[in-house]
């Protein structure tokens, strides 16, 4: 095609965009972007967020109390070389004590000056990378000599990493529906939006239009609305996000949400390529199929 | 200009078993009673259908065998003026006889030259930026015209060219395609309209039920006169 | 049958200050050249359009100042062929002509009988179950002939009812509009046909630049004969 | 409008239903209403588990040593008659201290049994039933007499309680945007469906037809779409809802989620008459505003 028929048909496919029927494409696109991204960065702070609450798992291994140093530290050995193992610290007999101190506040902690002897073990305390593995690594930990006994981290933190697993499934699960069900829309309404020209169609190929004259188009007006439903959602999702992060760093300062102006300015921009893309594709299948089935 | 010819769509038996040649240059009237076929036939030659049975030869090439991107090509070559007009309904008169000249992807001072005297051949430069929506039966039926001709084609369909008009704008027309005839362009066209029939007096097929039953070389439109 | 009328769609002056009264019972052809108003004289009877100014009477009713519910019984009393057919492209014939009757909630008996009657009377019979695009344009039309006159309308109101027909149908069709004229039905036609004017000696009423320029009893197409 | 024209209209609608291009109406509103219905179950279930862990929040009132019969109980009538506290337990030395022991554990109780004398304070156990309401309740009960100090619930109790209220937020804002989407897309849709169908409308006016004999088969079309649209939903919504929280039940029992089954069939059905309606009033919108532009 020549430079001049593409700026021809560029400005018919702005002309025809200004029709009210493609406003139903535009929007469908927008609320599928919205839902999608907001579908998305749930599940980004989510991830984040389960990764940061999943680090801090612990496991307390108590010693027995006759454990000779040399037997410590073959267990601190054979305890870092389990997989899955990301950090071991020792915590003597004595500093078992000062932390039940702190643990019991200041207004407690006088009754242990006069203690007779320590009866608090030693331990150690072992940092898991994923808490899902925690139980493994404790029952490989428990058959050790000696190791008097194992502790978990907090019933709390094992519940939330459950919850974190369910809402992670949802997301996804939604995420797929949402996909699945804006490319079947945004591929109906431009169906039906050729549906409703399929006399002007007709018509060209009759006057001797050649597929690619024809196709034109519907390609840039799909183009169009790609980029436009696609930059007025992120544009909403952009603008919205930084109102909410802001909002929940004030409300609830530790959800520690995600924000980097960088990544999410690139992650717009992706999103409105992806826009275009999905309004190029969609226009160009519905009209070729409908040129098919014409002969 | 083409040989056999049958047609069958659907059951309905719109051409059976039609043979036709047209020389180039020819100037041919199709009469025929309404339903006879007339339509289809001359669909067949710029391949709006295709025969079920049967070849059809245009210029030499057979057009059953045109591919897809061949066919758009070729159409461009033939002026067709559809018996119901199938004008772009949102777009000017001026950019539907225009349209015929995108297509070949004219420089546009060519195509606004051409649109505006073909425009006035068929006396509507003053409408150029109606709608089709807004025009008289017999205004759209001459954008359609002027659509056919604009770009000079090779040959001429024209399926009830002049049903929407009166007589005097039907002679004016008549004058027009006379005029292209002479510069050598084949004209085809069916009609009911005795009196251009019988004042013209150039070749005449009459048709009935899908079959050729008279061909005379200066006829009228009636059978005994 | 209506005063004075005068309209002016857009910046067109379609009519321009028309007086025109037609008896009920008559039998009205207006002709004239391609874009003097027919249509749009026409289009004020069955209130297709409104008058820039002056008054539509149709019945003894002023037709501007039918409400919107009006309009619809209003329309039902006449029967109108319009030049572009306006026939619904997804139903049948059948159902196409059944509409008419549909809209005044007859039985379906009735309906069934009254369809057939007048598909026979164009000759469409064994084109029933067909869609409008599967037609041949006389069909077509005839379909839209057939859908007016099905409900024993008070007016027919026919916009180039022949223009897609052969003579012979024509013939036919104009016949059948005798038929129902002489049972009392007022019909106004617009025509191009010098033919059937000239053969049936009605009342004619020529326009001219939205102007009525002659109107004669028993007149023949042209001016001058 | 006679019966008999009812039913002849009504099977024009059905006919009309089964081409192709009322999927998309279909279509979105099943997207729609799966949307809704998405967030409103997490928004519903979100609710319940904040109540339950809201429910749980407790504040711990010390007792200065030298307190008197007479002013404890003085003091647990003030405090019961404070407006948002359900519950005041007392915990007397001797409880604290058994309390104190249980929670270091077996290993350690031992060496409170030689203790010379209990260093624990007595304290009320108070429950309140908002937990944001909670610092307000602290505040006046330390300034009674006999109060030595107060201390919260656990850190993770007020900030679950923060996050809760973001989630609750974001699923608010995503539900009315969904929505206002929603709607906004249906009626475009079916404008868009109307307007393919305009000349066919124009034409039935000029035949004599009544608004309400055009307006009839688009509603039933609308219904029905509405109908079938939002049944899919629900009936996607029901069985996957049945199938998570199953789900959830085995791998995160502590999220107790709502599962009614007569709440839940009740809700589907409310949401399918949702969509009767949406159908009905889209529709005859759309055609009804057509109509009166044709004048
Ligand atoms: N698409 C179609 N599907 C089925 N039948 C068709 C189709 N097009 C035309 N026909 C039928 O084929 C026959 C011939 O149609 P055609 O249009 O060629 O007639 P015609 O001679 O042009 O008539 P007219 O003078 O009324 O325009 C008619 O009986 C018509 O009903
Ligand atoms: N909707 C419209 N908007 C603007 N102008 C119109 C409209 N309809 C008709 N006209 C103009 O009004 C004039 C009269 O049109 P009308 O259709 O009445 O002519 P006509 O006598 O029926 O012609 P024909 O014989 O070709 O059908 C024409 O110039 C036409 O272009
Ligand atoms: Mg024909
Ligand atoms: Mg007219």
């Amino acid at each position: 095609m020549k430079f001049r028929t593409i700026r021809t048909l560029t400005s018919q496919a702005i002309k025809s965009l200004k029709r009210t029927t493609s406003l139903t494409t535009v929007l469908v696109i927008v609320a599928c972007v919205l839902a999608l991204s907001v579908f998305t960065l749930i599940a980004v702070n989510l991830t984040v967020m389960g990764q940061r609450m999943q680090a801090g798992v612990e496991l307390r291994v108590y010693l027995k109390d006759d454990t000779t140093e040399a037997l410590k530290n073959a267990l601190e050995k054979s305890i870092r070389s389990i997989s899955g193992v990301t950090k071991v610290v020792y915590v003597s007999k004595a500093e078992a004590l000062e932390r039940l101190g702190a643990q019991l506040g200041d207004e407690n902690a006088f009754f242990f000056d006069d203690m007779p002897n320590n009866p608090l073990p030693a331990s150690f305390d072992v940092s898991v990378r994923r808490a899902d593995a925690a139980s493994d690594i404790a029952d490989r930990i428990r058959k050790m000599q000696g190791v008097d006994e194992i502790r978990y981290g907090p019933e709390l933190v094992r519940n939330l990493v459950g919850a974190l697993r369910v809402m992670w499934v949802i997301t996804g699960a939604v995420a797929v529906l949402v996909l699945v069900g804006a490319s079947m829309i945004v591929s109906n309404t431009i169906k039906l939006s050729v549906f409703a020209r399929r006399r002007e169609i007709e018509i060209m190929r009759l006057v001797g239009a050649s597929d690619v004259f024809i196709l034109f188009p519907f390609v840039v007006e799909g183009l169009l609305m790609g980029i436009l439903g696609a930059g007025i959602a992120s544009a909403i999702v952009f603008v919205a996000y930084w109102a909410v992060s802001d909002w929940v760093r004030a409300a609830a300062p530790f959800l520690q949400i995600v924000v980097d102006s960088e990544w999410l300015l690139r992650a717009a921009l992706g999103v409105v390529a992806f826009g275009a893309v999905v309004g190029i594709v969609g226009s160009a299948m519905s009209v070729r199929k409908h040129l098919r089935v014409q002969g | 200009m083409y040989g056999v010819t049958k047609v069958y769509p659907g059951d309905v038996v719109a051409l059976a078993g039609v043979d036709l040649s047209v020389e180039k240059g020819d100037f041919v009237f199709i009469v025929g009673q309404s339903g006879a076929g007339k339509s289809t036939l001359l669909s067949l030659i710029y391949r709006g259908a295709t025969p079920t049975k049967g070849q059809v030869l245009v210029g030499g090439r057979n057009v059953i065998r045109l591919k897809r991107r061949e066919v758009a090509v070729f159409r461009r070559k033939i002026g067709v003026v559809y018996q119901d007009f199938k004008l772009l309904p949102e777009r000017s008169v001026y950019e539907n006889v225009a349209f015929a000249l995108e297509v070949i992807e004219a420089p546009q001072k060519e195509i606004a030259r051409k649109v505006s005297a073909a425009l006035d051949m068929v006396g509507l430069s003053h409408k150029a930026n109606s709608l089709p929506g807004q025009l008289a039966g017999g205004e759209q039926q001459r954008v359609a015209i002027a659509r056919a001709i604009v770009n000079d084609p090779l040959i001429v369909v024209a399926d009830e060219p002049t049903g929407n008009l009166d007589p005097d704008t039907s002679a004016g027309i008549m004058a027009l395609l006379s005029d292209i005839n002479c510069r050598g362009t084949t004209v085809i066209m069916a009609t009911h309209n005795q009196l251009i029939v019988d004042r013209m007096r150039k070749r005449v097929v009459e048709m009935e039920n899908g079959r050729v039953v008279r061909d005379e070389r200066q006829g009228m439109y009636c059978h005994e006169v």
